[in-house]
This record gives C-alpha cells, structure tokens and sequence, in this order.
C-alpha cells in the first residue's frame, strides 16, 4: 500500500514538472491539453487516496483510477483512468505489493488503456509506449532494481520511436501520413510513469 | 490572452452559474453539478436527447438543450470532455422510459466516456442508449470502406440537434430517431478556415501561431491543424477553397436542395460571413443546388478564434420537415418555417 | 487586419447582396438601392418604424427589421450614417399613412440626415414623421436641465426597438409609438467596456491602440474614447466599475425590476458575457433590484472589437408586455415570454 | 463657372492630400473616419459637376452639394453638403462669378452649415474655422487677391485657436472639459477650404 501511494505521488510530481513539455508535444499535433490533464488528473488520482487507510491495494488503485476519469476525462485521462481502474480490479483483495507482482499491474494497466481505447500495437499510441517496458518488467521478474530502469529506458526508446509511426486514433489520426513526422505525446506519458516506477523502485 | 475572467480555474463554474440565473425558468442541473444541465421540462413518452463535450463552443453544446431539440448535456472543462459519470447523472434524468440517444462529436475523449457512460445506463440503470457520433469535417480524408470515420465533428452536428430533436418532438422512437440523426450525418459536410487562434484561460496563451497576413484552411474548431496554412486570400478566393471539397464529397446533382450554415468561430464579424455566403449562394446558383434555408452566424464557436465554417446539409422531404420546425431553446430560437 | 473580405470598397454592398441572399422571404430593398431595407411584408394600418446607422455593428440596425419590430431600416457604410435620400426612400415605402417613428443613435451624422429625411418626408411627401433618439451611454455626463441629450446611444436601443415595435404591432397610434418608445429612452441606461480594437476596412488598421494588458472603461461602439483606461481587471471588478453608474444615473428602490442585456461587442466569446451576468445578477439580487428578463449575446457589435456592454431598463407592467412580445426576424426571434 | 470646378478640383485634390493629417486628427478625438469622408466627398462633389454644361453657378453648387450628401453622409459631410447646397440656392440664376461675390459664396455656406448643425460659434466646431476667414473677405472685398491668402491664414490660426475651447457639438462633447486639450477636426477642413479658395485666385 505504501508503494501504490508512494508510485502516484511520483507519478503526480513528474507529470507537473513535465507539463510544459507535454503541452509543446501535444501542441505540436493536438490541443495542448495534455499538460494540464496529466498533471491535474495524477494529482487528483494521488489526492483521493493519500490520507486512505484501505488496506486493499486493488480498492485503492480502483479508487485512484475513478478520481482521475471524474477529474480528467480526456482521451488520455480516461485512458489513463481506466488503465488505473483495470489494475485496481487485478489486484483487487491484495494488501502487499510483492516485486514479482509489478509486471502484472503493468500489463493490467496496459489492457483497461487497450480495451477503452480499442487501439492496436503500432497505431502510435500511449500503449506503444507502455508495451515494450511491459516486456521488460516480465523477463526481469526476479530483480525489480534490474528491471525498473531498464523498462524506463526501453519506454524512453520506445516513445521516441513513435516518430515514423502512422498514427491511427485521436486528433493526429487526421494527418494521414504527415503524422509520421511526429512524436506521440501519449507515449510521452507512459515513459513518465516508467521513469517514476523506476524512481520508487530505487529509492 | 485579454478575456473577462475572474480566475481560468473558476471560469467554466462561474459561466454555469451566470447561465442557470440568466435562464431559470428553462434549464436545471442534476446531481449537485452544474456540469450536468437539463431542460427544465419534461416531456412523457419523448425519447431522450442528450449530448455533451467541452466547454469553449457556445452556444454549443448546452445551448441547444431545449424545446424541440435536446433535453441534456454534460458539460466539461473548456476544450475537454465532461466525465462518464456526469453523462450519466444526466441521462437518468431524461430518461422518460424511451430510451436515450446520444449526439456527440468524433473526439476521443468524448467517445471513450459517452461509451463508458452508456455501459453504465445499460448495465446499472436499465436505459437503453444509443450514439450518434458526428464527424463532418472533410479537412479530414474520408474513411476507407470498412475503416471508422476519423473525420472530427465541428458545427454541422447542430442540424443533428435540430432534426433529431424535431423527430424526438414528435414522437419517433428511439431507433427511428436515430436513423433521422444518422441520416443528417450521412448528408452534412463541412469545411473551417481559422484567421487567428484563440486562448484556453488554463493555458494563458494561443493554441497556435499564425503569422498577421496568414490564414489556415481546415483547421479545427480546437486549433487542430488544417489542410494548409497560406497567405490570408480574398473572401471569394477562401469561399471557393473551403466549398470544394464540400461539394466533391457527396454526389450532387442539378435541383439538389441545401441547407447551408456559415458559422462564425467568435471573433468574425456577422458581417463577413454574410459576404462569404453570397459566395456560397453565387456557386450554388451555378451548379444548380438550390439552397433551402440558411443560417448565418455563431453556431458553434471555438472561443474569441477569427474564422468561419461553413456546412452544407443535403435536405429531402423528411429532413426538411425536421429543419423547418419550431425551436426554443435559451441560445436558439426558430419559429417554424 | 485580418477579415474575410474582397475589398474594403465592395464590403457592404457584398455583405448586403449576402443578407439579401440568405433571407428572400424576409427582406426586400427599395429604390433600387442595397442599402433602403425594408420588411418583405407590410402591415396595413401600422404605424412605421424606422431606424439606420452606420454598419459594422451587426445585428444592429437592419438586423431588427421584421416582424415584432422594425419595418425599415436605411444602411451607411462601416461606422457612417446613411444619406436623407435613403432614409426618405424607405420612409415612402414602409408608410401605412399612420405615418413613421424614426429610431436611432444620438450621432449628429445621423441626427442631420434624419432630420434632412424627416423634413423632406413632411414637405414633399407629405408623410408625418416623429423622431425618437436614444442616447443612454452612461460615459457621457448627463444633460443638465434644459440642454440637448449628448449621451451616445448604444446597445440599449435594442430595448427601444424591442418596445416600440410591439407597441406598433399591437395598434398604437404614432403618438403613442412615439411615446413607449421615449419612456424605454428615458429608462434604459448602457456602460461599455472594450478591450481590443476593430478595423473599419477602409482605413486598414485598428481605430485605436491598447496594449495587451489594458482594457478602457466606457469606450464607444466606434472606438470613441471612454472614461477611464487602466489594466485589465477581473470580470467581477469590471462588472463593479461599469454597473455603479448605470445604477447611480436612475432612483432605484427595492422591488424595482430590469431587463438586463449582457452585450459582447464582436470578439468576447459569450461565456465571458454570462461570467459577466453572473455578477450583475449577484448585486441586483443584493441591492433588492429584480430581473425581469435576462438577455445575453452580441446586439450590437463593432465589428471585431473584444468587449462587452451592460444595459438595465427598468420596466413598468408596460415595458413588461411589450419586451415579452413575439418577435421573427432574420436576426433575431423571439418566443412570447 | 468655371471657377468654381475649378474650386472643387482643388477642394477635391487638397483634401486627399490631407486625408491622413484629418484621420490622425480625428482619430485622436473621434472615430477617424474624417480624412476619408472628406476626400471622397469632396471627390463625388467635384464629379458630380466636372462635365456639367450648366451655366447656372448656383446649380452647379447645388449639385455638387447634392453629391456630397449622398456620398459621405457622415456629420461632416452632411454639413459640407449642406453648405454648398445653400451656397447654390443663394446664387441661383448667377452665370458669372465676380471677386465681389466670394464673401457672399463663404456667407452662404456657413449660414448652410449652422442652419443643419445649429451650433453656435465658440463652441468648437467647423464653423470657428470658417468664420474668420469669412469676416477677413468681407473686409477686403475689392481685392481677393489679398483677401483670399489673408482669409486662409486667418482660417488657419482660427483652426489652430479651436485648441482651448470647450467642444458642445459631436463626438468630442463627451470628453467635456477634457475636449480643450484638442484641435477640433472639422475647423481644420475649414482651413483647407479657405487655402484651396486662395489657391485658385493666386492662380
Ligand atoms: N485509442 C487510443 N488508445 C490508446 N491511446 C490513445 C488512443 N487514442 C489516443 N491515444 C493517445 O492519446 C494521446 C493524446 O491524448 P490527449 O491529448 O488527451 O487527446 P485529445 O486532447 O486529443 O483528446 C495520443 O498521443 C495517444 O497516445
Ligand atoms: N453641430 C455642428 N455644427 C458644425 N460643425 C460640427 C457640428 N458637430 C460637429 N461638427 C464638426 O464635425 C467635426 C467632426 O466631423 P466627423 O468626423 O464627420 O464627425 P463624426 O465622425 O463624429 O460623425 C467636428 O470636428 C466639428 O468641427
Ligand atoms: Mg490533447
Ligand atoms: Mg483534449
Ligand atoms: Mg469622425
Ligand atoms: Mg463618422
């Protein structure tokens, strides 16, 4: 439980330092929103649970995720509030987050962002970001320290290779082939959890 | 950014709360929200209209929540979506026992929560609910056969408002309702040209940069880029650019009926669009489209942006009957034509 | 200058080509001129109501013009009074031999040609013509006793249309006309605030300059000069600084009631006009001032200029009927309320 | 007759010469329409009669008047036109315009303008400008060749005298006391008049 609060409070401090960057990226190919809806809707998730004494570690990313969908409920905030909402019902009943049990929250979360969102891998997308460091979390099980950052690093990797990517979904779907040109802003974001997982892991 | 504001974080609240004390006798909230707007009458037996998305459009979308056109809206911040609970908070109140239909425009956002929304009426309330998601904007290509249309809703999703409100008015049922607001999107198209950008108050500052002499043809009503960004043409010359592939985009043919709506994003004068529908009139003329009826002026707006769009509807019988009956809503007021 | 026009020459006429084009069964124009507008239908034994300015304030003043309201309305170039010849023309076309009230702003432009149109009118037509002029800009001293009015008129004669035109479709004779319509004069009182220029396409840059975080209290719908120029402040400190003297100028006691008209000048989208209500609303509500009706839009515009006015009549059982009459025209509609 | 197209030619040329220094002044107290009223004005009036074969001044003027008004029927205008359509009344009939009758010509058109405007001299208008100049030929009827130069000079120090008084007329009269501060637009169009009109006797 002390990590899950620990993770959002990371999570909520990063995407307000990375606000203006997110608003240039999404400025560039989108509504510039992205800034405000990360950092406002990580705060509120953080927000709702902080004081919690729920002991259930699945109830209380449930209720994270809710706080974010209510308070943010933009393609991303939605996305990202789902992805909350789905580990929270994975893990729901769990009162101790074992190393070995990280992979499958991210691939809990990565599933609630596929299963609102309806995207497919390589349709330049946040799940381009995320899915890659997924991979990396399950090959290196047994050493979370091993794996967190090297899962931040392939997040990195894998949001910079969204350039050159068609995008499919969303505002940059309407450029057709000249969003190739293009970082994806969501993938941005899901390098930022990444990196904040990885910051709490090697605390 | 220069806006009448108390603070960006009270303005969408503050807006609501002049809204309900400028309008008391027509339209209520629900649920304790202000977001959650409702007209303040109720008609048994209707079909449920209700749509929703951000705020920064007025008079779209809660303008439209009225008689003979919509009976909710969910509102949310500027340029963003209201949330899958405030969707639903609003759909429990107009459910009449009809079902409901939702009218929304192709963002995201919107579709990730009105879905997550009509999950929860079905699921936890028993509604039937069914989507209408508009999406016009022929600045976006086409959808492939087979492929979902991407192309984003802007202000042609009013004459959904209207005709399906006036089919909800009298008295179809929820799929025939829907098969009238499916029609209007089949047969609506419209294209935007944006001379200056406008200021999301959180963000305190222009969405994007466009040069004094410049203008961008087909860009969206929340800044989305356009087709193509050029030096600022005569009204004839942008008329002619933005009607095109309005026109290439559905089969027309010789006494094929109009209706045409030239909408002002917010800070074109009404004069200028009128001068861009003689245009518009003048190209009709000649290629034998006859214009039904017309509308000039801020339908659906994009904050303080300079620019315009314009939308042609394909009109038959039914759809005209639809168009030409009475409205009263607090922003929009028709009497039947 | 960013508009979407052919040439600055060819402005109004093409904008009025356009409103022609987009309102066939409600509009006509006589004397083979643009600019001599009148009501498509005529009304046998009404008296006539007439105004006319200059453009570039849409939908001032021909916007006014149909049922409910205006017979006839003669139409300047941007910001420039119509000619007596043109007033004259619509004056012969729209008398039902009741003879004809002429409604305008307190402009000498236009209170010379007026007067030139309502002496020829009487001389050479012989046509009786009764003037009404409102002035009720609030920035301007008030008259002392005895001297002529020097106050601007601006957004409130919207209310003197609204009136005086129900009052003639209801049968008053032209005294009578004459009559609510300077009663509406005598009570309405208006206070402007603007925050960025228009351009009259003619000259081709911006009327005034203001830097980017100034606003001028009082400024006129031509961009005269205001009372007051300073930082921009918050919507309520705005709404404080332009409500004060518009209360100060007429006796209001507890139990009084108003019609309010929140009006955006051109650029100010109208969610800031209803932030603005929100404050209005809250200090009648605290001075015992009640709201009759509400009404919230763009008016009177110039042109693109961001800003807004507040006009409060204060109404009597008359007012009261005559406001909440059933108004159609092209610009405006109204249900009876 | 034909000095008097000539007179409008030149009136015509002068005020498009003016049309900026006329829209900055009127810009500074008023709408800054002035500079473009006055020169298409003064440019309808002056086409309304380039062709005229009419021998009769007085309806010459009175056309030329005419035109005016229904060109630019902005204040100024209209009291230009007003002007010379009583100028024309008055010399109706008058084939052959003498030196002597110039006063009587600027008599008339002020007595034009006062009877559409009804302002009062002092009260910072057009007419402060004009009426100097007027008073100046009366008094030097016999030699317009020194009369007309005298006259525009004293049009000139009259329009710049209008700095001081209190506007009662127009847009200025709302600034009220602060009004003083400012030369008054129109008593500047009177100087130009009463230049122009020296122009053509020097010629
Ligand atoms: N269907 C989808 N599934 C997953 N991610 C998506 C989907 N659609 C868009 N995204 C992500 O959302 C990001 C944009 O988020 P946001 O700025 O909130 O969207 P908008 O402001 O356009 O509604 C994109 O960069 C993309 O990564
Ligand atoms: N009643 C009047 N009589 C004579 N001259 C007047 C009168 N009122 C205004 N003027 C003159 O008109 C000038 C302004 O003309 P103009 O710019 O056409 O006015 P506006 O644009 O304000 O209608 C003033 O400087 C003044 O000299
Ligand atoms: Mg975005
Ligand atoms: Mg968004
Ligand atoms: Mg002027
Ligand atoms: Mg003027």
């Amino acid at each position: 439980m002390a990590e899950v609060k620990e993770l959002l409070s990371v999570w909520a401090d990063l995407m307000a330092a990375n606000k203006e960057r997110l608003i240039e990226l999404d400025g560039a190919v989108g509504d510039s929103d992205l800034g405000l809806t990360m950092s406002d809707g990580f705060r509120a998730a953080y927000e709702a649970i902080k004081d919690s004494t729920e002991p259930d570690i699945g109830k209380l990313i449930y209720t994270a995720g809710k706080a974010m969908g209510a308070a943010v409920p933009s393609t991303m905030g939605t996305l990202m509030a789902s992805g909350l909402m789905n580990a929270g019902k994975e893990f729901k009943g769990v009162e101790w987050m074992e190393d070995r049990s990280w992979p499958g929250f991210f691939q809990a979360y990565f599933d609630g962002v596929q299963k609102r969102g309806k995207a497919e891998l390589g349709e330049k997308t946040f799940l381009d970001g995320l899915s890659p460091a997924v991979e990396v979390l399950r090959n290196n099980m047994d050493d979370m320290c091993v794996a967190a950052p090297k899962a931040a690093q392939a997040a990195n990797d894998a949001f910079h290779a969204t350039k050159g990517m068609l995008a499919k979904h969303g505002r940059m779907a309407i450029r057709g082939e000249q969003s190739r040109e293009y970082l994806d802003p969501g993938a941005a974001v899901a390098a930022l959890l990444m990196e904040g997982f990885s910051q709490i892991i090697l605390r | 950014m220069k806006k009448i504001i108390n603070t960006a974080e009270r303005f969408v609240p503050e807006m609501l709360e002049g809204i309900y004390a400028a309008h008391p006798d027509e339209l209520r909230y629900v649920n304790d929200d202000l977001h959650c707007l409702v007209n303040a009458r109720t008609h048994a037996g209707k079909v449920g209209l209700s749509t929703g998305g951000g705020s920064g459009h007025l008079p779209l979308f809660l303008g439209y929540v009225g008689e003979g056109m919509l009976d909710g809206c969910a509102i949310g911040d500027v340029f963003q979506s209201p949330s899958a609970e405030q969707m639903l908070a609003v759909t429990k109140h107009i459910d009449q026992g009809e079902g409901v239909l939702y009218i929304y425009g192709n963002y995201n956002g919107d579709i990730f929560n009105f879905d997550s929304a009509a999950e929860m009426a079905d699921f936890e309330e028993n509604i039937r609910v069914l989507s209408c998601v508009a999406g016009e904007d022929v600045a976006g290509a086409a959808p492939a056969p087979g492929e979902p249309n991407k192309r984003r809703g802007v202000a042609g999703i009013f004459f959904v408002f209207k005709c399906a409100g006036a089919a909800a008015s009298a008295g179809l049922n929820l799929d025939d309702v829907k098969r009238v607001a499916d029609k209007v999107c089949a047969n609506v198209r419209t294209m935007g040209v944006a001379l200056s950008s406008c200021t999301v108050p959180r963000l305190g500052r222009p969405s994007f940069e466009i040069a004094a002499d410049e203008m961008e043809i087909g860009m969206g009503i929340h800044g989305e880029p356009g087709v193509r960004r050029g030096k600022l043409q005569s009204a004839d010359e942008i008329v002619d650019e933005m009607l095109s592939p309005i026109l290439n985009d559905l089969p027309y043919g010789q006494g094929d009926e109009v209706a045409v709506l030239i909408n002002g994003l917010g800070a074109t004068p009404l004069e200028e669009l009128y001068v861009m529908f003689r245009r518009v009139n003048q190209t009709l003329g000649a290629k034998g489209i006859k214009v039904y009826h017309t509308y000039v002026g801020e339908i659906a707006t994009s904050m303080e942006m300079a620019g315009a769009s314009i939308s042609l509807l394909k009109v038959d019988d039914e759809l005209k009957q639809y168009l030409a009956a009475p409205a009263n809503t607090p922003f929009f007021q028709q009497f039947a034509y």
